[in-house]
């Protein structure tokens, strides 16, 4: 029974907040609101789904904000010159896999640490985004915009893209050698290569892969909200690691799932945000709420690796008991 | 241990070298430093903007710098303008209180120092500020907002958007709607209360959120004009965005008179827009920093009234407004 | 008939030591060879070797008549030569499909081919009778069928000659006899396979021909049906004593120093009870994996224990942790030395004085030439030379020992835990190591000295202890010293001893 | 020790030394663009603006020296500046008018950044946490509860004779820099001569040996993430002194200043190495460059542009000093 708590604790907890709002307001379980939240949550979860990937080959994306802001700076410009909205978007996006790319250079063959090198990234990439902008503010043309709030289907196109891409890394991680390999690497890196694993090609692939995230929704939230701001994309890096460890990522590597782990994780911030909206919540009670979420999620993943530990020498037990 | 004594040599060498070094010649051109706290909104982009061409218009060499929110890094600013004995600053602080060791080392330094937008706590030290009063604004602005929909039945469901709680702007704003809000006898019920942290994201999430909690919702405040695109955005997506007269109009209000406000305005969608009168603010404080670096004396606090701009006096006051300024310049 | 595998005069050396001379084996396609010896007489260097692990320093090899000499594993298993290592290599949070084809992941347009996967995995999964399925992750096999997938692993590219390093270990007894059967098969398809073990009933068994290692050297070989078991532990131990072990020159103490009263742990450790006195050295005796090293780490308290007490000098530890336990004077030299012993990348005189800095101050306040001239005093009365502020890493592997002897030394300890104390250690500096745990008791200290050389154990032991499975299953007074009883009773063959 | 071939210098580059010569190098460089750095004042002021960088590169340099990460920083810096200025401020400080106020206030600041350290540390080691998500929450948290304390304001109106007492001179020099440099030399003594400075480098080097050695982990890493978010208080008695008011929202950028303060000085951040010279040169370099690109006139876009710089060559200087630590070039 705990265990089975314990083990599906991403999805309990996500159950659990939102049992929790629908008892503090009626008005939070309602299809409306399930289909608002699922759009607010789009771009996170886009940019979680990356964070996870990084998270299992046992690094981490610090310049993901940042990333999300170049690509803002850079799309706002084009379309400010009165290029093709999609051009625009399309050319803005490929600045992701690029940086990623670098990102990956830097780790994979110059060995620095991932950590360092994107919060080197950080800065660098905030500043550039800056210099594009110079700090203006950018209204977006209704043409661009108006994306954000189609719908297909009765779905608004966010949501769609979101679907999309959580898909395709769900199918690249779970279908194709390169996912699966970034298990082992994640795992030990050293253990992986002595297996035939090539480690450094699927480090750049995975930060390639984390830059293109973080341009997606970096879009994705673009043409939701119709304007680029200075702020844009601000510490959207911790809330993209906190959704990743929601879901059931480790710091240590190896683990983590785009679906439904980053989705799950995605969700429940989303849902604490929203829930706190519908509530009409004391706007000061935000950030402890959501500290104490993401601290709790981390004790029962805690928890959980400490019984697959426990397990294991119980397997022993057994197989030398009936020796 | 081994590395310590070379590096203390070098060090010392290094001081020496400082201290050796040329002495400082200034040209003779008049130079002042301009210390904003963040370029956040596009009324900071404007103003600095605004303030750039006031002083370029008296010949005058900027020295920029920008804080980034942090009142110790402003503070090192300043020092830094003083150490390059600059004839004047002007500072955008980050609050009340953090400036007034700013003023304190300006005073020593007999540079003359200048507040923009937000005055001194205090205690402070002798200094010229020039201010808008974002409470009275608001106040003004929210009391237009309900006039303006006295037709309707009562009480409106309303909501605000508040910024970055650490922001005394944003708090002042708050205070100003809240006073007008009671006294409005009941014409306002405030059902959303949205923190924003001065993020559009944010912004957007929390008035979607707002408004499927209350569908109602028919009157809604902006601490600030740059959350307009999310709250533009989230009420089209509840078939919301209507313009004046229009049954389903939602009545808009907003502050600092951006250029999106000033569309909004003409497009008639925004009922009620306070404005900051920044040309008018910068000229002011160019003016006062010149005249002080002359020796001559201003009055310590030169006020911007202000003004709300509305539908019915947007064509006569629209030169007021920095942003249809900047809309005009903007294809 | 034309050889499978030929090796001739195999040598190797580590830092001086040889741990292989001139070593012969021979073995044909369809054919078992069943490798034996005493811990540390070279089979996993051999095994090393082929594998591609280790290069030999001389001696040539034969693959089907082609000369054979690789450089990587990868390159050995492309020969065909694959290793079913002890240790497990796999990853767990992988399924056991993944884990097979890791390298080669069979690929398409839309991503792996999970049924050509699917169906490769169960072929392999079932020449090893393993009837999982495929996708199960490997965290939720037991070991035994981890065991299995390592074998499986082993038989997916194109094998020619599969060997085996100590596979039943961690296996059941219906799990291991499917092993024999593999093996069988394996055979009967023409495969070489070379099988190392300690159970020698399982070899004498399964082999065809059984090649018998000491010391390096090959001892024996023959046809399986010429050996007998004790035949075997004979050719395994027959060695004379090449170290003159130091005489004790003081008597044993009275007090009980270290006394475990029915320790155990789940798994690894059952019930075991032991005491050792001052001066007294208690060796224990073992094979691989006979719980010998778990159970000093939990007198040592590296280990929470499941039930049982620690008594160290009559005091009750009721919850053991090596900061206790180092505060009460033990002292532990474990076998990792890399992971549990050294500071690698700090200097050799922070790691002397590692456990002694408070010795050496004054309400925390380091009195930093006393202790170093501690550690130079210790480094010099046990030879370590060089500077003292290198990093610990470029010194020898002895000499790294000995500045974990010194470590401790500094300590004066009242209880020394050595595992494996002269492991990787050459024989110059075996022979210092065993003056000094001489010198140790004659000072008073109690030993637990833990070995897979009989002769460091019989040479120094008062009392040698025997386990076996997590157990305690005999005990020899230094009288009834007798290598074979002692090799036997490890091995559990009580029958001989 | 500069001459021999490309390597050498890369050897060099990675010593605490490099960021002496690259701070040096930097300074001789911007001169004569701003000759203003050369006087006596400006060069204490730099000095002065680096001293609470460099106090909180100190604390994270504890830390990192155990392979931990405290990013607590600026939720710490904020409640503790908030709860200093909630006793003490003239309008309705609880200890407004006692004549303790100022001694219990700081030491209520101080204690305060130690028991949230080390209840960090105790997650983080007993519990098994990754420090990285532990002090991530910490920073969330303690944001989030300075500004419900205050409502959002800034609180200031503090009491002149500690202000300035903090913001003037002992002997001619600044009080702020007295207390830098005592931190850094307490710091050094710390590290180089007490049994703890030892034992936290042992848990850096090899968790493993260290507990092997009888060393307490539990016991090292509260101490260490006490020290962290002790120094973290501490600056927050600096900056609010410097500021004359509290805040209750931190900016978090400060963190990664830190950070890149110790990483520049030499800091390992795989742990078990630390220069408290390194560091100090590391702080006073990141705000050299924050201020010498003010002075230029550069924009706020360079600014940034040229940190993130900084902190990229510093990893690739970590990656090399690994690699040539660990044999590979």
């Amino acid at each position: 029974m705990t265990r089975f708590l314990v083990n599906h604790s991403p999805a309990l907890l996500l159950v659990a907040v939102l049992i929790g709002f629908s008892i503090g307001s009626p008005r939070f379980l309602t299809p409306q609101n399930a289909v608002n939240l699922l759009t607010q949550g789009a771009s996170a979860t886009i940019l979680a789904a990356g964070m996870t990937w990084v998270l299992v080959t046992s690094g981490v994306d610090l310049s993901a904000g940042s990333l999300m802001f170049l690509v803002a700076a850079a799309c706002g410009k084009m379309l400010q010159s009165d290029v093709e909205p999609l051009m625009a978007a399309v050319a803005a996006a490929a600045i992701g896999p690029l940086c990623g790319v670098a990102h990956g250079m830097l780790i994979a063959y110059a060995g620095a640490s991932p950590f360092i090198v994107t919060l080197a990234s950080l800065f660098l990439l905030r500043g550039a985004g800056l210099w594009f902008s110079r700090t203006r503010a950018m209204n977006l043309p209704e043409a661009f915009s108006r994306w954000g709030a189609e719908k297909l289907l009765g779905v608004p196109l966010p949501v769609w893209v979101a679907g999309v891409v959580v898909l395709v890394l769900y199918w690249l991680q779970t279908h194709t050698a390169f996912g699966r390999q970034c298990y082992a690497v994640g795992y030990d890196p050293a253990a992986a290569r002595k297996a035939g694993v090539h480690v450094r090609a699927a480090l750049m692939k995975t930060y390639a892969l984390s830059g293109a995230c973080a341009a997606i929704a970096a879009l994705t939230a673009l043409t939701q909200l119709g304007a680029v701001s200075p702020t844009f994309g601000k510490d959207r890096e911790f809330d993209a690691i906190a959704a990743a460890v929601l879901g059931g990522a480790s710091l240590f590597g190896g683990r983590g799932n785009v679906f439904p782990g980053a989705v799950i994780g995605a969700m429940t911030v989303a849902s604490v945000f929203n829930g706190l909206n519908v509530m009409n919540a004391n706007p000061y009670v935000y950030p402890l709420i959501t500290a104490a979420v993401v601290f709790l999620a981390m004790l029962f993943d805690g928890l959980r690796r400490r019984q697959l530990v426990q397990s294991a020498r119980t397997m022993r037990w057994n197989v030398e008991g009936a020796r | 241990m081994k590395a310590l004594l070379p590096s203390l040599l070098v060090s010392v060498a290094c001081l020496a070298t400082l201290s050796c070094g040329a002495p400082t010649n200034q040209p003779d051109q008049t130079t002042i430093g301009v210390a904003f706290e963040t370029l956040q909104t596009e009324y900071w982009v404007a103003s600095l903007d605004a303030m750039k061409a006031e002083l370029a218009k008296h010949d005058v060499r900027v020295l920029e710098a920008v804080a980034d929110g942090d009142p110790n890094r402003q503070l090192e600013q300043v020092q830094s303008f003083i150490a390059r004995k600059v004839d004047g600053i002007i500072v955008v602080p980050k609050d009340a209180e953090s400036v007034i060791p700013m003023i304190r080392a300006a005073n020593k330094a007999n540079i003359p120092i200048v507040l923009y937008n937000r005055g001194p706590g205090e205690g402070a030290g002798p200094c010229v500020t020039v201010v808008a009063d974002n409470r009275a604004i608001t106040r003004d602005t929210v009391r237009r907002m309900i006039a303006s929909a006295s037709e309707r039945s009562k009480p409106m469901q309303g909501m605000i958007l508040i910024g970055d709680l650490g922001d005394i702007n944003a708090i002042e704003r708050r205070e100003g709607f809240d006073e007008a809000i009671s006294e409005s006898n009941g014409a306002v019920e405030v059902v959303a209360r949205v923190p924003t942290v001065w993020n559009q994201e944010k912004a957007l999430a929390g008035v979607t959120n707002a408004l499927q909690a209350n569908p109602d919702i028919e009157f809604i405040f902006s601490s600030s004009d740059f959350l307009f695109p999310s709250i533009v955005a989230a009420l089209k997506n509840a078939d919301k965005y209507h313009p004046i007269g229009h049954e389903r109009h939602v009545v808009l209000g907003g502050f600092d008179g951006d250029a999106t406000a000033y569309r909004m305005l003409q497009d008639k969608y925004l009922d009620a827009d306070g404005v900051q009168n920044v040309y008018f603010e910068c000229s002011q404080a160019v003016d006062a920093v010149l005249k002080m670096s002359r020796g001559e004396t201003v009055e310590p606090v030169l006020k911007d009234q202000g003004v709300v701009i509305h539908q019915d006096n947007l064509d006569q006051e629209s030169h007021r407004m920095w942003g249809a300024q900047v809309a005009a310049k903007q294809p | 008939m034309n050889p499978l595998l030929e090796c001739r005069k195999i040598r190797k050396a580590f830092a001086g030591v040889r741990v292989l001379k001139d070593v012969d084996l021979q073995l044909a396609s369809g054919q078992v060879l069943g490798l034996v010896g005493e811990n540390g007489a070279g089979k996993s260097t051999m095994m090393n070797i082929l594998g591609g692990v280790l290069p030999a320093d001389d001696g040539a090899m034969l693959l089907s008549g082609t000369p054979y000499a690789p450089r990587n594993p990868a390159q050995a298993a492309a020969a065909g030569v694959r290793i079913v290592h002890q240790e497990l290599n796999l990853f767990p949070n992988l399924s056991v499909a993944e884990n097979l084809f890791l390298d080669r992941i069979p690929r398409a347009p839309w991503g792996i081919r999970r049924t050509t996967l699917s169906n490769q995995s169960r072929e392999i999964l079932r020449q090893v009778n393993l009837d999982r399925d495929p996708w199960t992750p490997v965290a939720q096999l037991s070991t035994g069928e981890r065991q299995l997938v390592e074998i499986a692993k082993a038989l997916g590219a194109g094998a020619k000659l599969i060997v085996f390093d100590e596979p039943t270990t961690s296996l059941t007894q219906p799990e291991a006899a499917r092993l024999f059967a593999i093996i069988d098969n394996l055979r009967g398809r023409g495969l070489g396979v070379i099988y190392i073990s300690h159970q020698l009933d399982d070899v004498l068994r399964l082999a065809n021909d059984v090649l018998v290692l000491r010391d390096g050297v090959r001892q024996a070989c023959g046809p399986a049906q010429a050996f007998t078991i004790p035949l075997l532990i004979q050719q395994m131990i027959g060695r004379e004593l090449d170290h003159v072990f130091p005489e004790r020159r003081a008597a044993i103490g009275e007090e009980i120093v270290l006394q475990l009263r029915n320790v155990s742990r789940r798994g690894v450790v059952d019930d075991v009870s032991l005491e050792v006195r001052s001066g007294e050295i208690l060796g224990i005796a073992g094979m691989m994996g006979a719980g010998r090293s778990e159970l000093a780490r939990l007198a040592f308290g590296l280990d929470p224990l499941d039930a049982g007490t620690v008594q160290l000098g009559g005091d009750m530890l009721a919850v053991p942790t090596p900061a206790r336990t180092v505060k009460k004077g033990v002292a532990l030299i474990t076998e990792d030395r890399r992971d549990d012993g050294l500071l690698l990348n700090a200097s050799v005189d922070d790691n002397m004085l590692l456990a002694s800095w408070r010795d050496h101050a004054c309400a925390g306040w380091l009195r930093r030439r006393a202790a170093k001239r501690a550690a130079a005093a210790m480094a010099d009365s046990l030879k370590i030379g060089g500077a003292l502020d290198r990093p610990v890493v470029q010194l020898s592997g002895g000499n790294q020992q000995k500045a974990i002897f010194a470590r401790w030394l500094l300590r004066k300890p009242r209880c020394l835990i050595l595992d494996e104390p002269t492991r990787g250690v050459d024989v110059g500096a075996k022979d210092e190591i065993y003056r000094l745990i001489r010198r140790l008791t004659d000072a008073g200290t109690a030993i637990l000295l833990i070995s897979s050389e009989i002769e460091e154990l019989l040479g120094l032991a008062d009392r040698v202890a025997v386990m076996r499975a997590g157990r305690m299953v005999g005990e020899f007074a230094r009288a009834e010293f007798d290598r074979e009883r002692v090799l036997a009773c490890a091995l559990g063959q009580e029958a001989l001893a | 020790m500069i001459a021999g071939g490309p390597r050498s210098v890369v050897r060099f580059a990675a010593t605490e030394l490099g960021v002496v010569a690259l701070a040096i190098v930097y300074v001789l460089a911007i001169l004569p663009f701003c000759p203003e750095l050369a006087t006596r004042d400006q060069a204490f002021a730099a000095l002065v603006n680096a001293a609470p960088l460099l106090v909180l590169a100190l604390g994270q340099a504890f830390a990192l020296l155990i392979g931990g990460i405290d990013l607590s920083v600026s939720g710490v810096i904020s409640l503790a500046g908030v709860v200093g200025a909630m006793l003490l401020t003239s309008d309705g400080g609880v200890l407004a008018d006692s004549s303790l106020a100022i001694p219990v206030a700081l030491l209520a600041m101080l204690l305060m950044g130690g028991v949230v350290g080390v209840a960090q540390g105790a997650a983080v080691a007993y519990w098994e946490l990754p420090a990285f998500i532990v002090t991530m929450c910490g920073m969330m948290a303690m944001g989030g509860a300075a500004v419900w304390l205050t409502g959002g304001a800034r609180l200031g109106s503090l009491p002149l004779p500690l202000l300035e007492t903090v913001q003037g001179d002992w002997l001619r020099v600044p009080v702020i820099l007295w207390v830098a440099t005592a931190l850094a030399i307490v710091c050094y003594l710390l590290l180089q001569h007490t049994v703890l400075g030892k034992h936290l480098y042992a848990l850096g080097h090899n968790a493993r040996a260290a507990r092997v050695a009888g060393i307490s982990l539990g016991r090292v890493t509260c101490f260490a993430y006490g020290a962290s978010g002790t120094c973290s208080a501490l600056a927050a008695i600096l900056y609010t002194c410097r500021t004359e008011s509290a805040t209750p929202s931190f900016a978090r950028e400060i963190l990664l200043d830190a950070i890149g303060a110790a990483v520049i000085g030499g800091t390992s951040l795989s742990g078990g190495r630390v220069s408290v010279m390194g560091i100090v040169f590391g702080a006073l370099f990141i705000t050299l460059v924050g201020n010498s690109l003010t002075l230029l006139n550069l924009d706020y876009w360079h600014v940034l542009m040229a940190k993130g710089g900084v902190i990229l060559v510093a990893a690739l200087l970590d990656a090399a000093r690994r690699g040539v630590a660990g044999g590979r070039a």
